[in-house]
């Protein structure tokens, strides 16, 4: 049975390595600044006890306000699961890229910032991938009008 | 002798813009659905001419062994498949082999949702089939746009970019649906009055 | 003296028979050697997860069956877990099984296409796949029976399944029951030790553990590097714990072994369905649950082991009759992160046997 | 015996006059105006599954493909001389077989040079 470890029992180590990353931590998932982002997600995936080695998958909600990246990540060997979040303003939503901790994000990142519009600093080779380039605007978001 | 690498790669980049104008003069210049050729309704109608024996022969070498073209993007695709399969075989009508390449498939079954990132493909294949060629337009998606009609990036309906001569509803059709459809074009290329100008045969 | 070679590059395009849909490559070949590839994706690009927002939690269903068209069981079963987790709905004994008969049934049918058109890619010209598509009929009779349609079933609903089984379902599927063993083993002994088959597949294309996982591929695909990791058993859902049935998994992670993991596969859902219509119990297969469902705000992820991997649905709910947002993970997708890798340095042939052990479904990588 | 030789030419008039008509059908048919002619420039440009293609085609090769190529050549004619003795090798006996025997040891001599020149590795 998986175990769905919760923003709860994860926060607290991760404050312990980096005082002011952890934003929220709520039963279902940990807020973490999006300028550490990168530096967390080193952290969960290098540390012996926690070792989330498998990106389950990256999902990017439009909150008219924020939008809020959400990375499900699951660890092979020990069975756990954490859902791992962030958030970026509206305007200039940018997040660094995690490519290089795990290259099964290449193509989702691609396809965020094809459909959502989120740039990924560091991605190698981020272009659109549903769309054709040139096409204006980013169909996913909630104000995209036809 | 050692053999040195050149590696001239091509820009990415640059292709993919080339590719993207194409698809967006190609979405502003099809807003309108093409006419479906049925030029033979027309003139059968006004003349009521016979057909000549010439005629009858043609249609039946060609109706009898109508080779379809792959070409298979969605959820149709395997219900074609299926069509071709033994089960609801397909070659009881001439229509053994799909072939790959357009240059030898006189029919485009274009089962599955249409794009607008791969409707210049799609032109550019039909360009690129020989003349006698008929298009089936099967399942909603083909005829319409279908459960996707409302979406930014599906063209509603083959029709706004190649001419289309039978439409199969049904989404998918069943293999049943389609060889009625396949039927209807044969009893319209059996009744089509191929353009000949067959000055030697027409004394007057 | 050097001899200067030039790479080229073609384009194995969206309209081609062995790319399984419309998947295009820009491949870079020095001679017949693969030198680089480029994957382009996007021509069945029909914007779902769009159109899920503007679609009931029930009016969805349908759009699911189109994602992954080869397994549309497998996409009913795993969106509406997501949305019984999200809205917190009990499901009946009887729809379990029920679910559970039909999404194994789903997975051995895609596994036959999967093998079939890996053989054909091998060089095998449409004899295996035209033996494997007459088996995967049987199958599609008895989803015909079960809910009227043969490829977009739209048979599940949350809380349950449409309607329950016509009564003459369960004799049929126990004479399908005797014949699929047959078949299988038939393939398997012409295939398994074929010596065509073992020289262009064995060694073909390896995928090492390590970059399996960091690639996050899944299903057959992961499995066949070695790493045990099977949604069913890792973390069941629905009533997987009362089966047992093991996980094949490969040794080195060669297109042969995802042959060989897919047939097995086969054979265990063979076996779980058995015992699940041994066990079925009679009773409701749907719970009250009323047509316009609005669940709570919040957030759910709900994934099951479709055939092609790990498909994953995450909603997020506003209390409204519509999803605030449905991210679709799509199993296919991800399995081809690595198809880059897996091809340097093999020839054009080999390219396209590997693709094909990969085993994709374009409707779910584009969405 | 001449009737047989009569046979011959017989089978030869058929085989040529089939191919002929063959080759002439849709020449013929062109020029009755019955098969369609629409050429256009799409249709003249060559087909890549459906897009453009990329760069030129006229690409300088890997050399190694025509030593293959060649060594190929050298065994297949090689061959083509063997069949009319291995048609009838009874009757011919041990001078022909002798003769068979001297002609492929020349041709393996070409081989086994190419082999020692290494134009068999690939790299």
């Amino acid at each position: 049975m998986t175990v769905a470890l919760t923003g709860f029992n994860v926060a607290p180590q991760i404050t312990k390595q980096f005082p002011d990353a952890v934003v929220e931590a709520n039963d279902r998932a940990v807020v973490v600044k999006s300028g550490l982002l990168f530096k967390v997600a080193q952290y969960l995936k290098n540390t012996p006890g926690l070792a989330f080695d498998y990106l389950n998958h990256i999902s990017a909600v439009d909150y008219y306000d924020y939008f809020e990246l959400v990375y499900y990540l699951v660890s092979i060997e020990y069975n756990h699961s954490l859902v791992l979040k962030t958030r970026c303003d509206r305007n200039k939503p940018a997040v660094p890229s995690a490519v290089s901790l795990w290259r099964g994000a290449d193509y989702q990142e691609r396809e965020i910032y094809d459909l959502m519009g989120i740039t990924f600093e560091g991605h190698p080779n981020l272009k659109r991938i549903a769309l054709w380039a040139g096409y204006k605007g980013h169909p996913l978001r909630k104000d995209y009008l036809e | 002798m050692e053999i040195e690498k050149v590696t001239p790669v091509y820009s990415a980049a640059e292709l993919d813009r080339i590719e993207g104008q194409e698809i967006e003069e190609l979405r502003a210049r099809s807003q309108q659905p093409i006419p479906d050729p049925d030029r033979w309704l027309k003139d059968e109608v006004q003349r009521n001419i016979l057909l000549t024996s010439v005629d009858a022969i043609i249609n039946w070498s060609r109706r009898s062994s109508l080779w379809p073209a792959t070409f298979a993007p969605a959820c149709c695709a395997f219900e074609m498949i299926a069509t071709a399969a033994s089960r609801f075989d397909l070659s009881r009508f001439g229509m053994e082999i799909f072939r790959a390449s357009p240059r030898q498939a006189d029919l485009m079954i274009t089962a599955g949702t249409l794009t607008w990132k791969m409707a210049p493909l799609v032109k550019r294949i039909y360009d690129q089939m020989a003349e006698p060629k008929w298009v089936i337009a099967m399942g909603a998606c083909a005829i319409s746009g279908g459960i996707f009609a409302s979406s930014y990036s599906v063209v509603p309906g083959y029709n706004r970019i190649i001419p289309v001569d039978v439409y199969v509803p049904g989404c998918p059709p069943r293999p049943e649906a389609l060889l009625y459809g396949i039927r209807m074009l044969h009893n319209k290329i059996t009744k089509s009055h191929s353009d000949i100008q067959l000055n030697l045969l027409h004394k007057g | 003296m050097t001899l200067k070679t030039e790479p080229y590059v073609i384009n194995i395009g969206p309209q081609h028979p062995s790319t399984h849909g419309v998947f295009r490559m820009r491949t870079t070949l020095d001679g017949e050697v693969v030198v680089d590839l480029e994957p382009i994706f996007g021509y069945l690009h029909r914007g779902i997860e769009k159109l899920a927002e503007e679609r009931t939690y029930t009016g969805f269903i349908p759009l699911t069956d189109r994602l992954d068209y080869l397994s549309s069981m497998s996409n009913n079963l795993a969106y509406v877990l997501a949305v019984e987790k999200l809205a917190r709905v009990l499901v009946p004994e009887r729809a379990e099984y029920i679910r559970v008969i039909m999404a194994e049934l789903q997975r051995v049918a895609s596994h036959l296409i999967a093998v079939g058109s890996f053989l054909n890619d091998a060089g095998a010209f449409m004899t295996p796949i035209v033996y494997m598509i007459r088996e995967r009929e049987k199958i599609l009779d008895l989803f015909e029976m079960v809910s009227g349609q043969r490829l977009t079933y739209n048979y599940m609903r949350v809380g349950g399944v449409s309607q329950d089984l016509p009564e003459e379902f369960l004799p049929a599927l126990d004479n399908f029951l005797e014949q699929m063993p047959l078949y299988i083993d038939e393939y398997d002994q012409l295939l398994a030790e074929n010596e065509i088959l073992l020289a262009r597949s064995k060694g073909v294309g390896v995928l090492n553990k390590e970059t399996a996982v960091n690639v996050s591929a899944g299903g057959p695909v992961l499995r066949a590097s070695g790493v045990k990791w099977d949604i069913r058993k890792a973390d069941p859902y629905s009533i997987y714990d009362r089966f047992e049935f093991d996980i094949p998994t490969g040794t080195n992670g060669d297109c042969y072994d995802r042959y060989w993991v897919r047939v097995q596969e086969m054979r265990q859902s063979l076996r779980i369905i058995e015992q699940a219509k041994a066990q079925i119990t009679s009773g409701p297969v749907r719970s009250e649950v009323p047509h316009l469902i609005r669940p709570p705000v919040g957030e759910a992820y709900g994934h099951i082991e479709a055939p092609k991997g790990e498909l994953g649905f995450y909603l997020v709910s506003d209390n409204s009759i519509a999803p605030y947002r449905c991210h679709i993970r799509a199993p296919s997708l991800l399995n081809l992160t690595a198809l880059r890798d897996m091809i340097k340095g093999w020839k054009v042939a080999d390219l396209i046997l590997i693709f094909g052990s990969i085993d994709i479904c374009m409707g779910e990588i584009d969405r | 015996m001449l009737v047989s030789f009569g046979y011959i030419g017989l089978f030869a008039v058929a085989a040529v006059a089939f191919t002929l008509v063959m080759v002439l059908m849709p020449v013929m048919l062109r020029m009755l105006g019955i098969a369609p002619r629409k050429p256009n420039p799409v249709k003249a440009n060559t087909y890549e599954c459906g897009n453009e293609t990329i760069g030129k085609a006229w690409v300088q090769y890997n050399f190694r493909y025509y030593f293959f190529a060649l060594l190929f050549v050298a065994l297949d004619v090689l061959v083509i001389f063997i069949y009319p003795w291995a048609v009838d090798l009874r009757k011919l006996g041990v001078p022909a077989f002798i003769a068979i025997v001297v002609f492929i040891f020349i041709v393996l001599v070409g081989y086994f040079y190419a082999w020692k020149k290494k134009a068999l590795e690939w790299k």
